[in-house]
C-alpha cells in the first residue's frame, strides 16, 4: 500500500516521524533501525545559545503518561548545524528543525540560521514548552504574540513552517486562527499539558523544576479533540500527536484531522516503535477496511 | 544494544524487599563490563510508559544469563517481583559503559556499595579479583537487607555495615572506611547520591569510578533526562550514555547534595 | 488517627466524598457501605427542571481514564428535593448540592431552592461542564461570568457555597481569583478535560455528543498542577479531585493543597473505592511519616 | 450485588475468537433469573478505569459456578482471553434484573439470538423449557463462529442461520422467523441493536422481552451512562439497573437505529 504523504508541499514516504525532543538528533535511534525508513525526522529544539536545561530529575512516570522537564537542553543553533546535521544528511529522509527561544528576536534568529541550512526541509516552531522560564508558552497562549512571532519568523524563512500548538488554552482554535493568518503552512499539535506530581515520601515535587509537560496515551483524548476542533476551522496541513503508541492510534489521528504524525514518548517505550508502526500500518488499514490513505483522510470526521 | 524478550530463569527473595532475577537470551552476548544496565518495560499495554533501569549484578557469555538484583520501591519493581518462572520480560540493553578495569593490575583496590548500588559491584568484584587484591564495603539498612556478603567473601575481603548496627559494623559505609588502615590504590563505588558524595570527598585523594543513578527516561542517550553536571567540555555528562560509571574527578557530586 | 477536616466551617469526619455524577443520590452505592462512614455526599447535577441529557453512547474508555458525556441528565431540582433528598437524611454525614443550568437565572432558581433545603449543607455550584451545550463550560472558562454567576449565586444562599472549576483554560488561577472576590467559600477542582475518541470501525466519534469530559487517573498530573498553583494564591479551602483511586493519592491531593478531597471515576471500577480508601488512610498517612492531617496540610508543598 | 473475587475454573475457546469461562464463587448464589449480567474489572491497577458488561450464560447454585461466553472485541476480552485456570477475577454482579418468565407455561415460546446475544438465552432456554413448547433461532456471522448449538437442542427446537450461509440456513433470523409456521405466543430476545429492532418490528404483535446492550459506566444505576428512551413515567430507563431485559413495547428501538 502506498503510503506517501504531501505535508505542505513535502513529500514524505509515509506520515510517521518521531516527534520533537524525543528522538533527539536521531544517532541513538540509527542503532535500531534505519532513519530512512521514517516519514521525517524531527529533531530537538535549537536555541540561540547553548542552554544547560532544569535540574534533574527532569522525568517522571505518570499513569499512561510522563511528566518532563528538560528545559531545552541544547548546543545551541550553530553547534547543532555543525555536529548534528551531517550526520542526518546522510539519510534519506527529511529534517525537520524545532525552534524555539525566549525572546522574538532569538525565534528569529535561529529560524533563520536552519532555514538556510540545506538539511532542513521544514521548521517548526515551538511556541508551546511549558519547561522554560521564559518565552516558550507565553508565545503559545496569547494569540497576538502567536501572530507577531510567526509573521517574523514566515519573514526569514523560505521553508515551510509548522507551528507547534499549545494544549494549555481555553481555546486553541483561537490559536490556530492566529497563527494561520500569520502565514504558517501547518501546525503541530499537540505539545504536552502542564502537569505536576508529588513525592509523597519527600513531601516535593517529583521534578526538579515542579511542573512538567505531561505527554503519553494519556492526553491522547485531549489532542484528538483539538485536532479535531482545529481541522473543523482550517485547511492547513496538521502534523497530530499526543500519546501514539500504535498503527490503530495513528489511524485514529488521522480520522480526527492530522494529515501526518508524530510519536513521542513511546520511543521510550519501545525504541523501535517508529519502524514498527510504519511495518504495521498496511495491514491496521485493511483491517479497518480502508484501501488507502486518501481514502482514509476523505471519511475523516468533520 | 538490542530490544529482546528474555526468559526469566529465576526470580526470587533474597532479602528483606529484596529479588534476584536471572534473565536468559542472546542479548548477554553484547555485555562488555560489568556496571552496564539493562531498561525493563513494566506491565501490560501502555500503562507504564518509562522504563525501569537495572544494574546487571552477574553475567555469563556461556550460560547466555544475567542476574539483577532489586529493591521492591513502586509499582515496577513490585510487578516485576510478581513475574514468574518461564515468563519473558522485554530488555533494552545492555546500556551505559560500565567500570572500566583492564588498567588495574596488582592494586589495592576498595569496593564501596550501599544498599540496591551493592549489585554492579559484584560481577566487578569477580573481575577485579583476578588479578588484584580487593577489599568490599558493604552498607545496608539492617540485619534482614543484607544479601550477597558470602558470594563477594568469595572474591574480596568484605565488611558489612548496616545503619543500625544488627548486624556487622554499625553506622555507615565511611564510618567503616574511616577505621580502614591500609592504603587504596583505587576505589569504585555504587549506592546512594548521598553516600557518593560522601565517598568522593572522604577519597578525594584517591581514583575512582562511581556508578551514579537518575530518572531516566530513554535510557539511549536521546532524551536529555539523565544529565548531570561534569568537568568536560560540554558541561555535562548523560548518565545513561556516557556513565553511568564515571570517573571520581569527572563528576562533582558532593556539591549537588549539599 | 483522627481524620476529621473543617472545610469552610463544615465538620466532616474525614476528607472523603464522592465526586458529582459519579455516585447519583448515593442509593445504589448504599448497598456496598454505610454512607454515613463518608465525609460528605456531592450528589448528581440539579437544573431547574428535568433534563434528558445527551444520546448514548455516552461514555469511553480511555488510558487509564474515561470520556463521558452525560449532558446532566436529571430530574430537575424540585423532584430531587422530593424524591431523592429524603432518603440521604437519613445517613450522618454532609449533602453537598451540585448546581447547574443552561442561563445565571436557572443557576440561580436551582441555587436558591437547594439552599433552603434542611438536607443540604452546602453548595457546589458547576460552572465546569463541558458537555451541554448552553451554559456551564462558558461561565468557567471567562472570569467576569464567573464571578457575575458566583455573586448572583452568594446572594439568594447561605449555604457555603463551592465553586467547581473548569480544567479547560489558559490560566486557571484566574478563574480563582474571580469566583473568590465574587465570594465563593471553597474550591472544587478539577472537572474533566474536553477530549474525544474516535471508532476505527464505524469511523465516528465513540462518544455520541462527539466529545466528552476526561476523567480519570490519566488527569491527575493536571489536578495536581492546578491545584498547586491555586492554593499559592487563595487560602480558602479546596475540595481537590481527578483521578484519585488510593489513600496514596488523597495525600498526594493534599499535599498539593487541597483541604478535602472527591473520588470520582475510581467508583466505577471499585464500588466500594471510598469506604476503602477512608480505611487505608491512617495506615498510608503512617507509611509517609505522618502523625496528623493536621501536620500534613503544614508541609503542603508550596 | 457484591464485588468479589471469583476464581477461573475454565477459559477455553468454543468457536472464533469466542470464549467460554466457568468462575466459581459465592456471588453465584444471588443470582436470581436468566438475562442478569455481571460487571467485570479489567487489567491489573488503574489503567482501565471501566469494567467490561458480560451476560450469565449460564448458573448452578449446587456447584457455585457461573458460565460467561465472550467475544474478544477489544482490550477488554483480550486480556479476559489470557488469564489462566485457578486466577481469580474481579467481579461485580449480579446486576439487572434479567427475564421473568415464572408467569409463563404451556405457550410456544420462541427464543432468538445474534452473535454474543445468544449466551444468555442458553439458562434462559433451559429453564422456559422445563414448562413451556421452545422454538430457538441462533444467528451468527459464518460456520466458524457458531456454539452452544448442541446445548440449546436438548432444550428447543433449534434453527442456526449463519449470515453468509456457511452453516445451517443463510441469512438473518429475521428470514428464518420470516419461513416460521408456527404460532408464537412469546417471544424473548437478544443480539445487537439492529437485529432486535428488525425483531421487534416483525412481531410486533406478540409480546416479547428484549436483553438490550450499551456502553455501561457504574453498571449499578449511578452514573446515567446507559439510558435509553422508554415509554413510562420517567421517560427513560437505565439499562443496567432497569433492564438489561425490557418488556418489547416499553423501549422502542427500531426507531433509535433508522
Ligand atoms: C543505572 C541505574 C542502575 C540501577 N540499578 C539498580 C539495581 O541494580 N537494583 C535496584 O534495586 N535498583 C537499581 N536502580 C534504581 C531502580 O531503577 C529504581 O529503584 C526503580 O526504577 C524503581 O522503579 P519502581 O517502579 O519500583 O519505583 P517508582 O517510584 O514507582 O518509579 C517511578 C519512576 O521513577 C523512577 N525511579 C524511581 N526511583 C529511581 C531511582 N532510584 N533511580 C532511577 N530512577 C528511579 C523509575 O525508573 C520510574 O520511572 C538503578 C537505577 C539506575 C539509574
Ligand atoms: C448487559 C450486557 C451484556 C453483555 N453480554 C455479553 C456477552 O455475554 N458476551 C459478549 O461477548 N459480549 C457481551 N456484551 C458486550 C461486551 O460488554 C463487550 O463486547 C465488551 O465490553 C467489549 O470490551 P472490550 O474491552 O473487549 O472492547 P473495547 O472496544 O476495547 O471496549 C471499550 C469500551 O467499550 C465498551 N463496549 C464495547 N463494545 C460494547 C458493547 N457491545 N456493549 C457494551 N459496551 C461495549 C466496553 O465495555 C468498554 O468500556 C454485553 C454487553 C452488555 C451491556
Ligand atoms: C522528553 C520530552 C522532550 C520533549 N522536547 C520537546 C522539544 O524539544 N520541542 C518540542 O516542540 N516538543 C518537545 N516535546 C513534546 C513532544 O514533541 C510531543 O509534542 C509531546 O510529547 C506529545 O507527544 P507524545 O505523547 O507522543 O509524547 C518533548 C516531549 C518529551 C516527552
Ligand atoms: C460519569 C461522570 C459524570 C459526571 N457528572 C458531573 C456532574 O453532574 N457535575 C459535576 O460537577 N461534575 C461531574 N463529573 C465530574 C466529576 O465530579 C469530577 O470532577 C471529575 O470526574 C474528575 O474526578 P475523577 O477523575 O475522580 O473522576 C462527572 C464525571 C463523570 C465521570
Ligand atoms: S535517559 Fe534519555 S538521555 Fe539518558
Ligand atoms: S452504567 Fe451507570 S447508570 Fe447504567
Amino acid at each position: 500500500m502506498n503510503l506517501s504523504v504531501d505535508l505542505g508541499g513535502l513529500q514524505l514516504k509515509n506520515p510517521i516521524m518521531p516527534a520533537s525532543g524525543c528522538f533527539g538528533f536521531g544517532k541513538e535511534f540509527s542503532q535500531f533501525y534505519d532513519l530512512s525508513e521514517l516519514g521525517a525526522v524531527v529533531i530537538k529544539a535549537a536555541t540561540g545559545e547553548q542552554r544547560f536545561g532544569n535540574p534533574t530529575p527532569r522525568v517522571a512516570e505518570t499513569p499512561s503518561g510522563m511528566l518532563n522537564a528538560i528545559g531545552l537542553q541544547n548546543p545551541g543553533v550553530d553547534k547543532i548545524m555543525e555536529q548534528e546535521l551531517p550526520f542526518l544528511d546522510s539519510y534519506d529522509t527529511p529534517i525537520f528543525a524545532n525552534v524555539a527561544g525566549s525572546t522574538l528576536e532569538e525565534y528569529v534568529q535561529v529560524a533563520e540560521k536552519l532555514s538556510q541550512h540545506p538539511t532542513i526541509k521544514a521548521l517548526e516552531l515551538n511556541i508551546s514548552c511549558p519547561n522554560v522560564k521564559e518565552g516558550g508558552i507565553q508565545f503559545g497562549t496569547d494569540p497576538n504574540l502567536a501572530y507577531e512571532l510567526t509573521r517574523a519568523v514566515k519573514q526569514v524563512s523560505k521553508k515551510p513552517l509548522f507551528v507547534k500548538l499549545s494544549p494549555n488554552v481555553t481555546d486553541i482554535t483561537e490559536l490556530a486562527r492566529a497563527v494561520e493568518e500569520a502565514g504558517a503552512d501547518g501546525l503541530s499539535m499537540i505539545n504536552t499539558l502542564t502537569g505536576m506530581a508529588i513525592d509523597k515520601q519527600t513531601r516535593k515535587p517529583l521534578i526538579a523544576n515542579e511542573t512538567g509537560g505531561l505527554s503519553g496515551p494519556a492526553i491522547k483524548p485531549i489532542a484528538i479533540r483539538m485536532i479535531h476542533q482545529v481541522r473543523e476551522q482550517t485547511d492547513l496541513p496538521i502534523i497530530g500527536m499526543g500519546g501514539i503508541c500504535t498503527a490503530d492510534d495513528v489511524i485514529e489521528f488521522l480520522l480526527a484531522g492530522s494529515n501526518a504524525v508524530a510519536v513521542g514518548t513511546a520511543n521510550f517505550h519501545n525504541p523501535l516503535v517508529c519502524k514498527e508502526i510504519i511495518d504495521e500500518l498496511p495491514e491496521a488499514l485493511k483491517r479497518y477496511k480502508f484501501t488507502s490513505l486518501d481514502e482514509l483522510r476523505e471519511v475523516a470526521v468533520s | 544494544m538490542l530490544q529482546q524478550d528474555l526468559s526469566i530463569v529465576s526470580n526470587k527473595v533474597i532479602a528483606k524487599d529484596t529479588y534476584e532475577m536471572v534473565l536468559e537470551g542472546d542479548l548477554v552476548q553484547q555485555i562488555k563490563r560489568p556496571g552496564q544496565f539493562i531498561h525493563i518495560k513494566i506491565g501490560e499495554g501502555f500503562s507504564h510508559m518509562l522504563r525501569r533501569p537495572f544494574s546487571i549484578a552477574d553475567y555469563s557469555l556461556e550460560t547466555n544469563q544475567l542476574v539483577i538484583i532489586y529493591k521492591v520501591i513502586g509499582e515496577g519493581s513490585k510487578w516485576l517481583s510478581k513475574q514468574s518462572d518461564q515468563s519473558f520480560i522485554n530488555v533494552l540493553g545492555p546500556l551505559g559503559n560500565g567500570f572500566e578495569i583492564d588498567h588495574l593490575a596488582n592494586q589495592n583496590v576498595l569496593v564501596v556499595g550501599g544498599g540496591v548500588g551493592v549489585p554492579p559491584l559484584y560481577a566487578l568484584t569477580k573481575q577485579l579479583s583476578q588479578r588484584n587484591d580487593v577489599k568490599a564495603v558493604l552498607g545496608y539498612q539492617s540485619s534482614d537487607s543484607v544479601f550477597y556478603e558470602e558470594k563477594f567473601n568469595k572474591y574480596a575481603n568484605t565488611t558489612v555495615a548496616t545503619n543500625d548496627g544488627s548486624y556487622g559494623e554499625e553506622g555507615f559505609v565511611t564510618d567503616v572506611i574511616n577505621q580502614m588502615q591500609n592504603q587504596v590504590d583505587y576505589y569504585f563505588a555504587c549506592g546512594p547520591l548521598i553516600m557518593l558524595g560522601a565517598i568522593q570527598l572522604q577519597l578525594r585523594d584517591t581514583q575512582g569510578l562511581l556508578s551514579v543513578e537518575e530518572r531516566m527516561g530513554c535510557g539511549v542517550g536521546a532524551c536529555f533526562a539523565c544529565v548531570c553536571e561534569a568537568d568536560n567540555e560540554k558541561g555535562y555528562v548523560k548518565i545513561c550514555q556516557d556513565g553511568p560509571v564515571f570517573h571520581s574527578n569527572e563528576v562533582t557530586l558532593y556539591e549537588s547534595i549539599s
